[in-house]
């Protein structure tokens, strides 16, 4: 495996003593006919090696997109990064020009998506698009990448991998392709990999092995993990530390336990009452009251208030809360969180 | 399966159909550049066997590959050319006809009096089915070759003819033979003229009275030039001079005729020189050659005469006063000037000018173009309220007969339209039914210089292109008596008076007088082109 | 009453395709510049009148090629006729067959190939050999073969010409309908739709056909624009429209002959021409565009 | 895969005696007259006409006419046209240059849709795309009886940079103004469908992985998202390699090049029922060969396509 690991150097000035990723009030906006969507307004967040961090919100919040921002394939126009920083290893990606972009993408930090089948392109064998990363990335001879494809296969668990690598994606099961992909992005073996709700396709039991492997390849490779999802319970038993991110900006973020022993933010608080407990069998479910907010028209002060229990006079102008530091290592973006905490 | 790369796919296959594309590269050589030789613009001749070639293009080629019996001075009267005499006796019925020593054909064979009789025959007999049998029907013993139908599209069949030998032609010597006509005819001197006349050689036979196998495209002729190579069909005929020609030596050393499917196609290649002589050039360039070529462009008298055929059977045409009515409201000089840019004349009478015994003017006041007296005239005779003008489509004519059709409209102040029939054909055989097409577009080329050739197919009760069913029992037996007159002088005064009783009747509307509107490249001189349309080959120079 | 808690700012009307589409469209400079385009030129086929009260048909040699004057603001043609006049009386037969010829074609190519495509088996190849086989028949024998039998005396061949281009010009859509379809047909989607039991109808239509359609409905906008050009080619023949008819493609067919001498006559049939094809492909490309989801 | 295409080539077999019955019928429903076509406007003598009926069976039905012409095929005899020449001779002389021209105006209309369908769909909406889209366009409103002679008269005559006409053996250069003429015919309709499918699927998942893959974005069009949008250009061209063919009666003419498009027009004028025939045949079996071609293409480009 490591004969292939040539340390590149990618990018000049990189400091490997910095954060592994760095992401500093990073705003995006969608500019469309019907106005101006704010997609991230103001992300702000940092990972580790071998750490995972967990970025938790509704669909719509902005996870995909601050996940693309940094991969640097967010198609410009309509999407436009209008301010902050992505710094990986000290360095700001977005001052760097595309030619050498490309070359971090999959080379250093990789990503992988949620639904394999389209995700995969449809006309062309796993074999090519796998030995494809090694041929342009690592100029490698096409045996060379076909016999590094095969390896991959086979760490990911895929049977009888020298007879598939003929394969076409169609011809494998939705598990077997999240596992190709899986292969696909640590072939060139990234210090980050952010995985934008790989499971959610997935039945449960399937989910379970794809999150094992998961975690597994990242301690083999003290990889930095950044997991995209909506579900809290897989959250629970991968993360480190987890991000609550609400209409474009992070509300909480704490270690994993932390948050759900005693969330320090009433989104957060709501988000987990709402999941759905055995002990709570044949109850009424609670739900979040309304809707998230049209990326066109963010609610001024803190987004959150129209749906907020808590929500008093302060949180309904602006500016919207700071990230009070609520404990070490804790932030939470709401005037009154010992309140949320207290109780 | 295909490899993982489409490009190189894609890539294969282009090369593939490039290389394809290129190989056929051929003799892509100008056939111009060669030295005294000079190439001449035709279209794809049907057929090349004298005796089944009757269209210009054929008799073009033909003209150069073989030597004519009788050819036309200025005055268009027949001149002996390969023939050293050709006599008749007393009631124009047995011709004799001599021919000149010492001429042989390009294989080395002597032209004897045999060979014009073998051809002939092979001609006139029904089976071979020749385009030109019908110029052999004067000759006595034609009937027996060709038994017509009893009951024309009955189920019984023709009977077979008995011989394939016509009685009338007999052979006195070598170098002579006698034709004797199934009945008196003065001017059989200028019949002969026509290129269906030509010999053949023994080496055109297989075998008694069957054309060998590819000697269409490999013809042997007793003419100035023989063949280079065979006919490449599409593309052209390349003859070259015949070293031991004893007739009047050409000035070129060769010819190649090009073929063309498209006359613009040709008068393209004209303008760029690739070419040395087109003999009609296209109306629709006409407006551009006077530019395009300046005095190279040339005209001179031939024998086309366009006219509209009335359907005499169908009641509304009936009257002559609305027929002349009609004709009164055309005017000839507009179109020949405005549409044919003056490659046509104005037709007043009803032969052409090429023909002896022409008047000039012998339709009189209603060829003149008066519109009031002609409004007049049509409405006092109950005149129709819609004209028609059938014309076939693929003749070129929508733009003449459309503005033909604007002039009688203004001037009859009745509704007049232009009808395409998309094939000739069907012209024909909705008028052989009598149905309604109205007035019928046609036009006439001559199969000799004679007044006659007009006045029978055209006029005459049974004439072969009398379809608008007129018939005057005076005008048939004067035309005959003209056929049988002594001298030819007696025949044109009987065929005049005959085109007195046309002028009276009107049964058609003479319209124009074609002529030979030809064009020839900076590399050639001396270009005359004929009567028949044809290059004159032996006075043709090419330029140093 | 709408809940206090919703934002004010989301639409909560129901959205439709064709509501989307029509949002869509609403916007777009193309959409209204092809359509007012198209309006006026369908304008000028139905109301020639509307235009120019000269009367096409009146022409008089001795006005040949004479310039712009008065009404006549094209100037006048080989036979001394108002080439303005002709032009847009010109309008109604070259529309009225363009039009009628790419539905009758769009029809067939519809029904051939989505049945080709969507049956597959033995369905898919007799209809295919059927395409090859009206593929093999050569446009001019179709075209003198319904000119020949169908016009009577005295009809302008309109009905020949628009059967002739309506039943020989379908087979490339029914080709690219079919290759989409077969393609669309293995989607999960449609696995989906028949399972929850879709009638092979409402499959191939209300499933298939949305998502088949963009190559479809491309190749049928330049098959409009593709038979009118056709029409003069025909009238070139001597095979298309008969009589004292005017269509553009007659004064195209005309005018090709002389335009060296007089490009006028030429220039301006072949400009309104180009701009009725322009105008309904950008059109159909715009409708396209809104109709198709995926491409938003 | 090989089972597949031994059924389509029986196929072929059923297709091409079906497609020469229904060219032999449209033929016969055209014949009015075939003697009087050939002699054009001279009139036919009673004699020549029952002889011309008779060798032709002129006379006979329809399947009788129909028997002959097959009986005879089958033995390998295409036998005569009216005009008395072997069409095997016709076909020998016409086809090479007709299979040149329209290979030629393919390639490059093949060549100018894929590139400019591409790129004008990468820049939807800019200058270079609605230029394309009216240049193509332009090209398709003018009908091909405009564009040859106009074509010829400027390139060939005034500008001198092509031979104003081209010869059945003409070079690949003699060919090339004539193969440009006849391209713009397809050229705006595979353009366009190209401009389409890519644009479609430049919206897809993969392209959003290959971009992430960190692959040049020429890389991610010209490999990734061509040969996805591949197949309805193949369909086309498919179709319009026989179209160019048999339809290349306008420019062959005004180009002088003696080809199937003016034969076949020549064979209708004439009402040739044998000849049009013979030539039909040929280029049924030219649609039937790339059709096959073309469905073969689909499956090799795309895999989710079987044939069993």
């Amino acid at each position: 495996m490591t004969d292939i690991k040539a340390q590149l150097d990618v990018l000049p000035g990189l400091d490997p003593r910095a954060p592994l990723l760095q992401v500093n009030d990073l705003h995006v906006e969608f500019r469309t006919r019907d106005g101006v969507a704010k997609a991230v307004n103001g992300a702000s967040f940092w990972l580790n090696p071998g750490e995972t961090l967990a970025i938790l919100g509704e669909s719509g919040c902005g996870k995909s997109v601050t996940a693309q921002a940094i991969m640097g394939i967010l198609e410009t126009p309509p999407g436009h990064i209008t301010r902050g920083e992505i710094r990986y290893r000290g360095v700001d990606l977005l001052k760097v020009r595309e030619a050498e972009r490309r070359r971090v993408r999959a080379n250093r930090v990789a990503m992988i998506f949620q639904d394999a089948l389209s995700a995969l392109n449809p006309v062309y064998t796993v074999g090519f698009q796998l030995a494809e990363l090694f041929r342009v990335h690592r100029g490698a001879s096409r045996a060379d990448a076909k016999s590094r494809a095969i390896e991959l296969l086979d760490q990911v668990r895929i049977p009888a991998a020298k007879s598939r690598i003929n394969d076409y994606p169609h011809q494998f099961s939705g598990g077997m392709r999240q596992r190709v992909m899986i292969a696909m992005a640590l072939a060139l073996d990234p210090e980050v990999l952010i995985a934008d709700e790989p499971t959610t396709a997935l039945d449960v039991t399937v989910q379970a092995q794809i999150m094992g492997l998961l975690a597994e390849l990242q301690r083999q490779r003290n990889m930095g993990l950044i997991l995209i999802t909506h579900d809290m319970g897989v959250v629970a038993d991968v993360a480190d530390r987890i991000s609550v991110m609400y209409a474009g900006r992070i509300v909480e973020e704490a270690p994993v336990y932390d948050i759900y022993a005693r969330p320090a933010h009433p989104y957060t608080r709501a988000l987990l009452e709402s999941i759905p407990r055995l002990d709570l069998k044949g109850q009424q479910l609670t739900a979040i009251r309304g809707l998230p907010p049209a990326l066109t028209a963010i609610p001024a002060g803190c987004a959150f208030h129209p749906r907020c229990g808590y929500a008093k006079e302060p949180c309904r102008q602006d500016p919207a809360p700071p990230a009070y530091a609520v404990a070490p290592r804790r932030t939470a973006r709401c005037h009154f969180f010992r309140e949320v905490l207290g109780e | 399966m295909l490899g993982k790369r489409p490009w190189r796919m894609a890539a294969i296959a282009a090369a593939i159909s490039l290389l394809v594309a290129g190989c056929g590269s051929g003799d892509s050589e100008d056939p111009t550049a060669a030295g005294n030789t000079v190439v001449i613009g035709i279209s794809e001749p049907q057929h090349l066997l004298p005796t089944n070639a009757t269209d210009s293009s054929s008799a073009q080629v033909l003209n150069s590959l073989f030597y004519p019996l009788v050819t036309f001075d200025a005055e268009k009267n027949p001149v002996e050319v390969a023939a050293e005499k050709i006599s008749v006796a007393k009631g124009n019925r047995v011709w004799t006809i001599k021919l000149k020593p010492g001429f042989t054909f390009h294989n080395g064979e002597p032209v004897t009096a045999q060979n014009y009789i073998d051809a002939w025959n092979y001609g006139a007999y029904k089976p071979n089915a020749q385009g030109g049998g019908y110029f052999f029907d004067r000759i006595a013993g034609y009937a027996d070759l060709n038994p017509l139908d009893p009951d024309g599209d009955g189920p019984e069949k023709a009977a077979e003819p008995t011989t394939n030998k016509m009685s009338g032609l007999k052979k006195i010597d070598d170098l002579t033979f006698q034709v004797t006509l199934s009945a008196p005819f003065a001017s059989f001197k200028s019949v002969i003229a026509y290129s269906v006349f030509f010999p053949l050689p023994k080496a055109a036979f297989s075998s008694d009275g069957v054309i060998a196998k590819g000697f269409e495209e490999n013809l042997i002729g007793n003419g100035p030039f023989k063949m280079k190579g065979s006919w490449v069909h599409d593309d052209k005929i390349v003859v070259e001079k015949y070293a031991d020609f004893k007739g009047v030596v050409p000035k070129v050393d060769g010819v190649t005729w090009k073929i063309y499917g498209d006359q613009m196609a040709a008068y393209a290649d004209l303008v760029d020189n690739n070419l040395d002589v087109q003999t009609t050039i296209p109306t629709d360039a006409l407006a551009n050659a006077p530019a395009d070529l300046g005095e190279r462009f040339q005209k001179s008298e031939n024998s086309v005469f366009e006219f509209i055929g009335f359907p005499t059977f169908l009641p509304q045409y009936k009257n002559p006063n609305v027929r002349k009515a009609i004709s009164m409201a055309i005017n000839r000089e507009e179109i020949a000037s405005q549409i044919f840019l003056g490659s046509r004349t104005a037709a007043k009478s009803f032969v052409s000018p090429v023909v002896s015994g022409y008047r000039e003017n012998s339709c009189g006041e209603p060829c003149e173009y008066n519109p009031t007296k002609a409004r007049e005239l049509y409405q006092q005779n109950g005149g129709p309220k819609e004209i028609k003008i059938t014309y076939n489509v693929d003749g070129g004519h929508k733009s003449w007969v459309d503005a033909t059709c604007n002039q009688i409209r203004a001037s009859l102040q009745v509704n007049c339209i232009g009808e395409q029939e998309p094939k000739f054909a069907v012209m024909q055989d909705k008028l052989q039914k009598h149905q309604d097409i109205g007035l019928i577009r046609l036009g006439w080329i001559m199969d000799y210089p004679l007044m006659e050739n007009y006045l029978n197919p055209l006029y005459g009760t049974n004439g072969g292109s009398n379809y608008y069913g007129w018939s005057s029992a005076a005008f048939d037996t004067l035309v005959k008596e003209g056929s049988k007159a002594a001298t030819p002088e007696a025949s044109i005064k009987k065929w005049q008076e005959a085109e007195d009783i046309l002028a009276e009747e009107m049964p058609v509307i003479p319209l124009r007088y074609g002529q030979n509107v030809y064009g020839y490249s900076e590399r050639v001189t001396n270009v005359e082109v004929d009567l028949f349309s044809r290059v004159n080959l032996y006075e043709l120079e090419t330029l140093a | 009453m709408s809940d206090p808690t919703l934002p004010a700012t989301i639409d909560t009307r129901p959205r439709s395709l064709s509501g989307d589409a029509w949002d869509d469209l609403r916007h777009s400079k193309i959409f209204w510049v092809s359509s007012g385009l198209a309006l006026l030129i369908l304008l000028m086929a139905f109301f020639p009148t509307l235009f120019t009260s000269a009367n096409p048909a009146d022409c008089t040699l001795s006005r040949q090629y004479a310039g712009p004057s008065g009404g006549a603001l094209f100037g006048f043609d080989y036979q001394g006729c108002d080439v303005f006049a002709r032009t847009i009386h010109g309008a109604g037969n070259s529309l009225w067959v363009g039009l009628l010829a790419t539905l009758l074609a769009g029809v067939i190519g519809l029904f051939f190939g989505m049945a080709a495509g969507y049956f597959g088996g033995a369905v898919d190849a007799i209809l295919s050999r059927g395409i090859d086989i009206v593929l093999g028949i050569p446009f001019l024998l179709g075209a003198v073969v319904f000119s020949g039998r169908l016009s009577g005396a005295g009809d302008d061949g309109v009905t020949a010409v628009t059967l002739t281009l309506g039943l020989l010009t379908w087979t490339s859509a029914a080709r690219v309908m079919r290759s989409s379809v077969v393609a669309a047909k293995g989607q999960d989607y449609v696995a989906a739709a028949r399972m929850l039991g879709a009638s092979p109808a409402r499959l191939m239509f209300r499933h298939i056909l949305p998502n088949a359609f963009a190559p479809f409905i491309v190749v049928m906008a330049l098959l409009l624009g593709a038979n009118i050009a056709a029409e003069a080619t025909l009238s070139f023949l001597g095979v298309g429209l008969k009589g004292d008819a005017i269509s553009w493609g007659v004064q195209i067919a005309e005018a090709q002959k002389h335009a060296r001498v007089a490009p006028a006559p030429l220039i301006w049939p072949s400009t309104f021409l180009a701009a009725t094809v322009l105008a309904f492909i950008m059109l159909g490309d715009a409708v396209r565009d809104a109709f198709d989801p995926k491409l938003r | 895969m090989f089972r597949y295409i031994v059924r389509r080539l029986l196929q072929m077999i059923l297709t091409f005696f079906g497609a020469t019955f229904v060219v032999f019928a449209l033929m016969f429903a055209n014949q009015d007259d075939p003697v009087q076509a050939l002699a054009g406007e001279k009139p036919v003598s009673a004699s020549l006409r029952e002889a011309l009926t008779e060798r032709y069976h002129l006379d006979e039905g329809l399947l009788s006419q129909y028997w002959y012409y097959m009986s005879n095929l089958l033995t390998g005899d295409l036998g005569e046209s009216i005009s008395g020449r072997e069409i095997g001779t016709l076909l020998e002389d016409s086809w090479p240059v007709t299979v040149r021209l329209s290979l030629m105006a393919l390639v490059i209309a093949a060549a100018l849709a894929l590139g400019a369908g591409v790129w004008s769909a990468i820049r939807r909406g800019s200058v270079f795309d609605n230029g394309i889209l009216a240049f193509t366009l332009l090209l398709l409103a003018l009908p091909i009886v405009v564009l040859a002679p106009v074509a010829q008269w400027i390139f060939g005559m005034e500008l001198g940079w092509f031979p104003a006409t081209a010869s059945r053996n003409a070079s690949f250069y003699a060919l090339l103004l004539p193969a440009l003429v006849l391209a713009t015919t397809v050229v705006a309709t595979q353009l366009r469908v190209t401009r389409t499918s890519v644009a479609e699927n430049l919206r897809a998942d993969y392209v959003r992985t290959a971009r992430a893959k960190g692959l040049a974005p020429r890389r991610v069009i010209w490999v990734h998202v061509l040969r996805n949008s591949l197949i309805p250009l193949v369909t086309l061209i498919g179709v319009d390699l026989g179209v160019l063919m048999s339809g290349a009666l306008v420019t062959e003419g005004v180009f002088n090049i003696p080809g199937v498009g003016s034969k076949l027009a020549q064979g209708i004028r004439t009402e040739d029922g044998p000849m049009v025939v013979g030539f039909v045949s040929v280029l049924v079996i030219v649609f039937l060969v790339m059709n096959l071609v073309v469905d073969l293409l689909y499956a090799a480009l795309d895999p989710r396509i079987r044939y069993e």
